[in-house]
C-alpha cells in the first residue's frame, strides 16, 4: 500500500465517521447545547465563546505540529537543519505571552461568570418565585411545594418564566440535583441545604436526573421536570391537592425505603416542616429545629 | 571505640548543635510554653486576640525548636534541608488555609435549613431574599 | 557524597512528609473542633494543668535527647546510654500520662464514637502518641546496638535519625498543646 | 475465627467466574511453565530479590502492563453493559457489579497501571540518564517495590475473595461508609491503596534524594536531562501530596471500622472534608503522573529531531510552575458542592493558568522539530498522537475551568472523555513512547517497528472513535457511571460506538503484545549493538546495552546538557578508562517479607481477622529491626574485577 492509498483511505474513513455521527444524532436532543432558561442559556453561551478563544491556541497548534512536523521529517533534505538552535526570547515571550492574555481574558469571565451565575443566587424577576424543596432518597427525589402545601416524587412541575428556589438536601448518599436544560448542577448532601435558582423560559418537559454516584439505584435517580403555564401550573396544584395520600412521619418513612420501582406519587399536605426535620435527622440531639419553616415564614410575613 | 572524636564522625550534611546551643533552646521553649500557658489560664487576652497571639507564641516556638534542636540553616550547601522545609511550610499554609477557607465557606452556604440560610444571608449580607 | 549524610537527607525528607500527614488530620480536627454533637467541648473536658506537665516533660526529653546526640558526638558511650535512658523514661511519662487522659475520657462516654470533633481529638493526638511509642521502640533497638556495638558510624548515624525524630516530634506536639488544648480553653 | 470471612465471599456470578478462572489459569500457566522449565530459584536469585533499580523497573512495568489488560477488560464489560442496557433490557451486569468494575478500573489504572509504568520508567532510567550506579537507597526501592505489588494483589484477590468497592474510584463518604456499603469491597479499596501509596511515597524520597544527592560530577541542576527534572518535580509532588492520601484513607478505615465520625453525616461528621482533602492529594497525583510522560516526550522529541531541546530553562520553569499551581486547584473538582462564588472562582482561575505552562512547553517541543530532522519511529508518532488528544482534552478542561460550565457538565460523560484524553492521551501514550524508547537500553534489542506503529494506529483511531461519543453523550445530560438509561434518550448509538472504540484499542493492545512476542523471537535482527540506537543525547545511550547491573564502569563526567551527543561531536576517543573499586547492595529477600507481612495485615483488617492484626504488625517491625541490624548490606567489585566485567561487555560480538 502507497503512500497516497494509505490518505485517501485514512480520509474516507474520517467522513464515514463523520457521517456515521451525524446519522446518530439526526434526532437526539443535545440538552446542554438546547437550553431552555435563562442560566442554561448563559451557561451555553459561556461554552461557545471559551470554546472559541481554546480555539485561539488549538489551531495554530495543529497547524503547527502538522506544518513543521512535515517539513522538517528526515526525507526532506532542502529544509533547514540547525541543530544547536535551542533558544530565541522572542519566541519564547510570545508562547508565554499569548496564553498569558488568553487566560486573562478567561479569568475576567471566570470571576464575573461565577459571580453572575452563582446557584446560591436569587434570580431577577417581577415574578414572585416559587420555592420547592427537593430531598434526595435513595432510589429517588421527593419534592415538596412549602407555599402550596404538596409534594411529589420523581415529578417536578413549575410555571414558566417563575424564578424557583430550589432548596437541595439528601436523606441518602450524596447525589447531583440537575436539570441540564434549565441550568447547572448542584450536590444534595444529607444534614445540609444547598441552593439552586433556576427559572424556564417556555413550556416543555425536560429530564432530571443525579450526577452523582449514590449507590445502587443511582442510575434510576431520574425525574420529570415539567414548565407549563401559569394557570396550568395551579390547575395541576389543585390536582395534587385532591390527592387522599398525605406526607407524614410515617408516610415519610415508607418512602425512604430504598426500592427499585421508583413510580411518580402525589401528596397533599402532612408534615410541614418536613424538609427541616430531615435535616435535623442529622444534625444531633441538641440542634432541636429553632428555625421557622419557609412556610411559616411566608405567612408571618402576611 | 575513642576512636569517633567529633571531626571523626562522618559529616551527616545536618548541623551539630553544642550544650549552649541545646541549653539556650530548652531554656526559651519553656519560657515560650509558660508564657502562652499563662494567657490562656489568666485570661490576658480573649476570643481573636488569643487565638493570634497563641498560634504566634507557637510560631516561636517552631522557631526556637527549629534552630536550636534542628539546627536548621546551619547545614553544609547546598542547604536543601532549609530548601525542603520551606516547600513542605508552603504547602502545609496551602492546604490548611485552603482547607479552612473552603470548608468555612462550605458550612456558611449550607446553613442546615431554608430559614437558617436565608436569615444568615440576610444578616451577613443586610439583603432581602 | 558520603551515605551517611544522603541517609539524614533522606530522612529529613521523610519527617517533611509526616509533618503533611500531621498538617492534614490538624485541618481536620481544625474542621471538626465545633461538632460535639449536643456533648461536651474541649473547655469542659482538658485540663490544662495537666497537659502543661506532659508538655514540659517532652520539651525536657528533647533537650536530654539533644544532650545524648553531643555525647554521641565526642564518642562518650556511657553518656550517650544514660541521657537516652533519661529520654526514654520521660517518653514512657508522657505517653502514660496521655493514656491516662484518653482512658478517663473513655470512661466518662467520651471516646472517640461520641462526636467528630473527639473523633478528632483521638486520631490526632493518638498519632502523636503512635509516633512517640515508635520513638521509644528504636530508643530500645538502638541502645542494644549500642551497647553491642559501641558508638560505630552506623550506630551513630541511626542516633542522629533518631534524634531528628524525636525533635520532630516535639515541635507537632507543641502545636497539638497550642491548637488542641489551649486554643480550645478559648471559646473561639 | 476467621472475622467475617465465610464461604460465601467465594460466591460469583457467572461473569466475575470467568474473570477469577482466567486469573486463575494464567497463574497456575506460569507457575507449572516456572516449575517445567526449572526457573523457580533463576526466578528468586535473579529477579525477585535484586536490588538492581532495572531489575526493579522491569518487574514494575510487567505488573503495569497485566494489570491495563485487566483494566481494559473491565472497559470492554462496561461499555458492553451501556449499549445494551436500555429500556426494559437491563444488560448483563447487575448495578451493584457494574459500579465494582468502573471502581476497580479507575483505581487499578490509575495506582497500579500508571503508577506502575512510571514507578518503572523512572527505576530504569532516572540512575543511568545523572550517570549513578544505584537509587539512593536501593532497599527501600524493594521494600517500595514489594508494597506496590502488596497492594496490586490485593485489588485482585478481590476478585476471588469477597468483592471490590462499588463507591467510584475516589469513594466518597458517606457511600463509602458503613451504612452504604457495609461490605468488604470499600476496605480492600482503602488497603490496596494504602499500602500501594505508602510504597509509592517512599519511591517519592528515594528518587528525590537520588536526584538531588547522586548525580555525575558536573551535572549541575540545570544541565540535568529534561526527564530527570520532570521527575524531580513529579517527587517533589509524591512526597508533599501522598502524606494526605494516607492521612485521608486512614480516616475513612477508622470511620468504617471503629466508629470514629470523621466523614459521617451525622455525630458531628463531615463527608465534604473527605472530598476537600482527596482532592488535595488527587489534583497533584495526576500531574505526579503527567510530568514523567512529559520529560519522556522531551527526550523523544530532541532525539528522534536530532536537535537541542528548544528553550530549555523556559521548560524547567514550567515544570515548576506546573507542580505549584497543582497544589492550588483542587476545589475545581467539586465546583458543584455549593462554596460561594469567590471561592469558585479563585480555584477556576488558577486551574486556568495551568494552561500557560502547559501550552509553552508544548510551543517548546514543535520548536525543538522545527528545523531539526525529524525521524518518524514509533515513539515520535506517540508524541504526535499526544500533542493531538492531550491539546483536544485540554481544551475541555480549560472549558471546566469555569465553574459556571463545570456545573454544566460535572459528572457527565463530557467530564470522563476529557480526563481520558488527559490521561491516556497524555500520560499513557509518553509511557508507551518511554518503553519503546529505552527499550534497547535495558534488553539490548529494539522493539520491532512496524508492529508499534500498527499497536498506535489502532490506539489512535480506537481511542478517538471511544471518547469523542462521550463529548456529545455528556452534553446530551449522560451522567458517567449509569447502569442503565431509557431508550426513548437516543443514547445507545454513541454508547455502541464507544463499545467498537474500546475493540479498536484492544486490537491495539493485541499489536503490542505480538510485538513484545516477536521483537523477543526476532531479537537477534534488532540488536543493539552500539548502546546508542537512536542516536541519543543523554548520559543512558553512552554504556552498553543492555546497560550492566553496575550501570557505569567509571562514573562520567558532565559538562554539557547533552553530554552524550557532545562528546559524539567533538570525536574525542576515550581515554583509558581508570577503574576503581565500587559498592553494590546485596540481593535480599526482606522487601518481600515485610510487603507481605503488610499484604496479611491488610487482608486481616478488610476481613477483621482481629488476632492476625498485631502479629502480622509484629512481623513487619520484627522485619524492619532485622534489617536495621545488618551492616553487611553491600559487597565490593574491585576495579580489577570492574575492568574484566567491562571489556567483556565492550567486546561482546555485534
Amino acid at each position: 500500500m502507497n503512500k497516497k492509498s494509505k490518505i485517501v483511505i485514512f480520509a474516507l474513513l474520517s467522513i464515514a465517521a463523520l457521517g456515521a455521527t451525524v446519522f446518530l444524532l439526526r434526532d437526539s436532543n443535545i440538552a446542554v447545547l438546547d437550553p431552555k432558561g435563562v442560566i442554561a442559556q448563559k451557561e451555553r453561551d459561556l461554552i461557545v465563546f471559551t470554546t472559541l478563544l481554546g480555539l485561539l491556541i488549538v489551531v495554530p497548534v495543529f497547524a503547527l505540529t502538522f506544518g513543521i512536523a512535515w517539513k522538517y521529517r528526515e526525507s526532506n533534505a532542502k529544509a533547514k537543519y540547525t541543530p544547536d538552535w535551542d533558544r530565541n526570547i522572542l519566541a519564547e515571550t510570545i508562547w508565554w505571552g499569548i496564553p498569558t492574555i488568553i487566560i486573562v481574558v478567561l479569568s475576567v469571565i471566570t470571576w464575573n461568570s461565577s459571580h453572575e451565575l452563582d446557584p446560591f443566587k436569587h434570580l431577577a424577576s417581577d415574578v414572585k418565585p416559587i420555592n420547592v424543596q427537593v430531598i434526595a432518597l435513595e432510589s429517588r427525589w421527593l419534592f415538596i411545594y412549602p407555599e402550596q402545601r404538596i409534594a411529589t416524587v420523581n415529578y417536578l412541575q413549575f410555571p414558566e418564566k417563575t424564578p424557583i428556589n430550589f432548596h437541595v438536601t439528601a436523606d441518602a448518599a450524596m447525589n447531583s440535583f440537575w436539570i441540564p436544560q434549565l441550568g447547572g448542577q448542584i450536590y444534595a448532601m444529607a444534614g445540609m441545604s444547598t441552593q439552586l435558582h433556576l427559572m424556564a423560559d417556555e413550556p416543555g418537559i425536560f429530564r432530571g436526573s443525579s450526577a452523582n454516584l449514590s449507590g445502587p439505584q443511582f442510575s434510576k435517580m431520574s425525574f420529570v421536570a415539567k414548565s407549563s403555564s401559569e394557570s396550568d401550573f395551579r390547575k395541576w396544584v389543585n390536582g395534587v391537592k385532591q390527592s387522599p395520600q398525605q406526607l407524614d412521619m410515617n408516610e415519610y418513612a415508607k418512602l425512604i425505603k430504598s426500592s427499585t420501582n421508583n413510580p411518580v406519587a402525589y401528596y397533599a399536605g402532612g408534615e410541614h416542616k418536613l424538609y427541616d426535620k430531615v435535616i435535623g435527622k442529622y444534625m444531633g440531639p441538641e440542634q432541636e429545629m429553632q428555625g421557622m419553616s419557609m412556610y411559616e415564614m411566608d405567612h408571618h410575613a402576611n | 571505640m575513642n576512636k569517633h572524636a567529633p571531626n571523626v564522625v562522618p559529616d551527616h550534611g545536618a548541623g551539630q548543635g553544642t550544650l549552649k546551643s541545646y541549653a539556650t533552646g530548652f531554656i526559651l521553649s519553656v519560657v515560650v510554653t509558660l508564657a502562652a500557658y499563662s494567657l490562656v489560664v489568666h485570661h490576658v487576652f480573649t476570643g481573636w486576640d488569643l487565638v493570634f497571639a497563641l498560634i504566634a507564641l507557637a510560631l516561636v516556638q517552631l522557631l526556637i525548636q527549629l534552630i536550636f534542636f534542628l539546627h536548621l540553616g546551619n547545614e553544609s550547601k547546598p542547604r536543601w534541608n532549609l530548601i525542603v522545609f520551606s516547600f513542605m511550610m508552603v504547602v502545609v499554609l496551602i492546604v490548611a488555609i485552603g482547607t479552612l477557607w473552603i470548608m468555612d465557606n462550605l458550612d456558611y452556604n449550607h446553613g442546615h435549613t431554608p430559614s437558617e440560610t436565608d436569615n444568615s444571608i440576610i444578616r451577613d449580607e443586610l439583603i432581602k431574599p | 557524597m558520603n551515605n551517611s549524610a544522603k541517609t539524614v537527607f533522606g530522612f529529613w525528607v521523610y519527617i517533611m512528609t509526616d509533618c503533611v500527614l500531621f498538617a492534614s488530620l490538624f485541618a481536620t480536627f481544625a474542621v471538626l473542633h465545633n461538632n460535639t454533637y449536643g456533648g461536651e467541648s474541649a473547655r469542659e473536658l482538658f485540663s490544662l494543668p495537666f497537659v502543661l506537665a506532659e508538655t514540659l516533660i517532652l520539651l525536657t526529653s528533647s533537650f536530654t535527647c539533644g544532650l545524648a546526640m553531643l555525647a554521641a558526638h565526642r564518642g562518650d558511650k556511657v553518656k550517650v546510654i544514660n541521657w537516652f535512658a533519661v529520654t526514654f523514661c520521660l517518653g514512657i511519662a508522657f505517653l502514660s500520662m496521655e493514656m491516662i487522659e484518653f482512658t478517663k475520657l473513655v470512661h466518662e462516654g467520651n471516646s472517640w464514637t461520641r462526636s467528630g470533633f473527639l473523633t478528632s481529638f483521638f486520631t490526632l493526638v493518638g498519632t502523636h502518641g503512635l509516633h512517640i511509642a515508635t520513638g521509644l521502640l528504636w530508643t530500645v533497638v538502638l541502645l542494644v546496638q549500642v551497647m553491642r556495638r559501641g558508638l560505630t558510624p552506623s550506630t551513630v548515624k541511626r542516633l542522629t535519625l533518631l534524634s531528628l525524630f524525636w525533635h520532630f516530634l516535639d515541635i507537632v506536639w507543641i502545636f497539638i498543646f497550642t491548637i488542641v488544648y489551649l486554643m480550645g480553653a478559648t471559646s473561639v | 475465627m476467621l472475622g467475617k470471612l465465610g464461604l460465601d465471599a467465594f460466591h460469583h456470578d457467572i461473569i466475575v467466574l470467568g474473570g477469577v478462572m482466567t486469573m486463575l489459569l494464567a497463574s497456575l500457566g506460569i507457575i507449572a511453565l516456572l516449575t517445567y522449565t526449572k526457573r523457580w530459584k533463576w526466578l528468586y536469585k535473579n529477579w525477585l530479590t535484586s536490588l538492581d533499580p532495572k531489575k526493579i523497573g522491569v518487574m514494575y512495568i510487567i505488573i503495569g502492563l497485566v494489570m491495563l489488560l485487566r483494566g481494559v477488560a473491565d472497559t470492554l464489560l462496561l461499555r458492553a453493559q451501556q449499549a445494551t442496557s436500555v429500556g426494559d433490557s437491563t444488560g448483563i451486569l447487575t448495578s451493584d457489579h457494574f459500579q465494582q468494575i468502573f471502581s476497580a478500573h479507575g483505581t487499578i489504572m490509575i495506582f497500579f497501571v500508571a503508577m506502575g509504568l512510571m514507578f518503572g520508567l523512572i527505576n530504569l532510567i532516572v540512575p543511568l540518564q545523572i550517570g549513578a550506579r544505584d537509587v539512593a537507597f536501593p532497599f527501600l526501592n524493594s521494600i517500595s517495590f514489594w508494597l506496590f505489588a502488596a497492594g496490586m494483589a490485593l485489588v485482585n484477590l478481590s476478585l476471588i475473595v469477597g468483592e471490590f468497592s462499588a463507591a467510584g474510584w475516589l469513594a466518597y463518604p458517606p457511600l463509602s461508609g458503613l451504612q452504604y456499603s457495609p461490605g468488604v469491597g470499600v476496605d480492600y479499596w482503602i488497603w490496596s491503596l494504602q499500602i500501594a501509596g505508602v510504597g509509592s511515597l517512599l519511591s517519592g524520597i528515594n528518587f528525590f534524594v537520588t536526584i538531588l544527592k547522586m548525580r555525575a560530577p558536573g551535572m549541575t541542576l540545570m544541565k540535568m536531562p529534561m526527564f530527570v527534572w520532570s521527575v524531580l518535580c513529579s517527587m517533589i509532588m509524591v512526597i508533599f501530596a501522598f502524606p494526605i492520601l494516607t492521612a485521608t484513607l486512614a480516616m475513612l478505615s477508622l470511620d468504617r471500622t471503629i466508629g470514629t465520625h470523621f466523614f459521617t453525616s451525622d455525630f458531628g461528621g463531615n463527608p465534604m472534608m473527605y472530598i476537600n482533602l482527596i482532592w488535595a492529594w488527587g489534583h497533584p497525583e495526576v500531574y505526579i503522573l503527567v510530568l514523567p510522560a512529559f520529560g519522556i516526550f522531551s527526550e523523544i522529541v530532541a532525539t528522534f529531531s536530532r536537535k537541542r531541546l528548544f528553550g530549555y530553562a523556559s521548560m524547567v520553569w514550567a515544570l515548576g510552575a506546573i507542580s505549584f499551581l497543582s497544589f492550588i486547584v483542587w476545589l475545581h473538582h467539586f465546583f458543584t458542592m455549593g462554596a460561594g462564588a469567590d471561592v469558585n472562582a479563585f480555584f477556576g482561575i488558577m486551574t486556568g493558568v495551568i494552561a500557560i505552562p502547559t501550552g509553552v512547553k508544548i510551543f517548546n517541543w514543535l520548536f525543538t522539530m522545527f528545523r531539526g530532522r525529524i525521524k518518524f519511529a514509533t515513539p515520535m508518532l506517540w508524541f504526535l498522537g499526544f500533542v493531538v488528544i492531550f491539546t483536544i482534552g485540554g481544551l475541555a478542561g480549560v472549558l471546566m475551568s469555569v465553574p459556571a460550565i463545570d456545573f454544566q457538565v460535572h459528572n457527565s460523560l463530557f467530564l470522563v472523555a476529557h480526563f481520558h484524553m488527559m490521561i491516556v492521551g497524555g500520560v499513557l501514550f509518553g509511557y508507551f513512547a518511554g518503553i519503546t524508547y529505552w527499550f534497547p537500553k535495558i534488553f539490548g534489542f529494539a522493539l520491532n517497528e512496524r508492529l508499534g506503529k500498527y499497536a498506535f494506529w489502532s490506539w489512535i483511531i480506537g481511542f478517538t472513535t471511544a471518547f469523542t461519543p462521550l463529548y456529545i453523550l455528556g452534553l446530551m445530560g449522560a451522567t458517567r457511571r449509569l447502569d442503565h438509561y431509557d431508550k426513548s434518550l437516543g443514547w445507545q448509538g454513541l454508547f455502541a460506538v464507544a463499545g467498537v472504540g474500546v475493540l479498536i484499542i484492544l486490537l491495539g493492545i493485541g499489536f503490542q503484545i505480538l510485538q513484545f512476542v516477536v521483537s523477543i523471537w526476532q531479537r537477534n535482527k534488532n540488536l543493539d549493538s552500539t548502546g546508542d540506537p537512536w542516536n541519543g543525547r543523554t548520559l543512558e545511550w553512552s554504556t552498553v546495552s543492555p546497560a550492566p547491573f553496575y550501570n557505569f564502569a567509571v562514573t562520567p563526567h558532565v559538562t554539557d546538557r547533552d553530554q552524550f551527543w557532545a562528546d559524539k561531536q567533538a570525536k574525542t576517543t576515550a581515554a583509558k578508562p581508570h577503574y576503581e573499586d565500587i559498592g553494590m547492595p546485596k540481593n535480599t529477600g526482606m522487601g518481600i517479607v515485610i510487603a507481605g507481612f503488610a499484604f496479611i495485615f491488610g487482608f486481616a483488617v478488610i476481613w477483621h481477622i482481629i488476632w492476625l492484626i498485631p502479629l502480622a504488625l509484629f512481623g513487619i517491625i520484627a522485619s524492619v529491626i532485622i534489617r536495621s541490624t545488618d551492616d553487611e548490606t553491600e559487597y565490593t567489585i574491585t576495579a580489577a574485577e570492574l575492568a574484566k566485567l567491562d571489556s567483556a561487555h565492550k567486546g561482546q560480538p555485534a
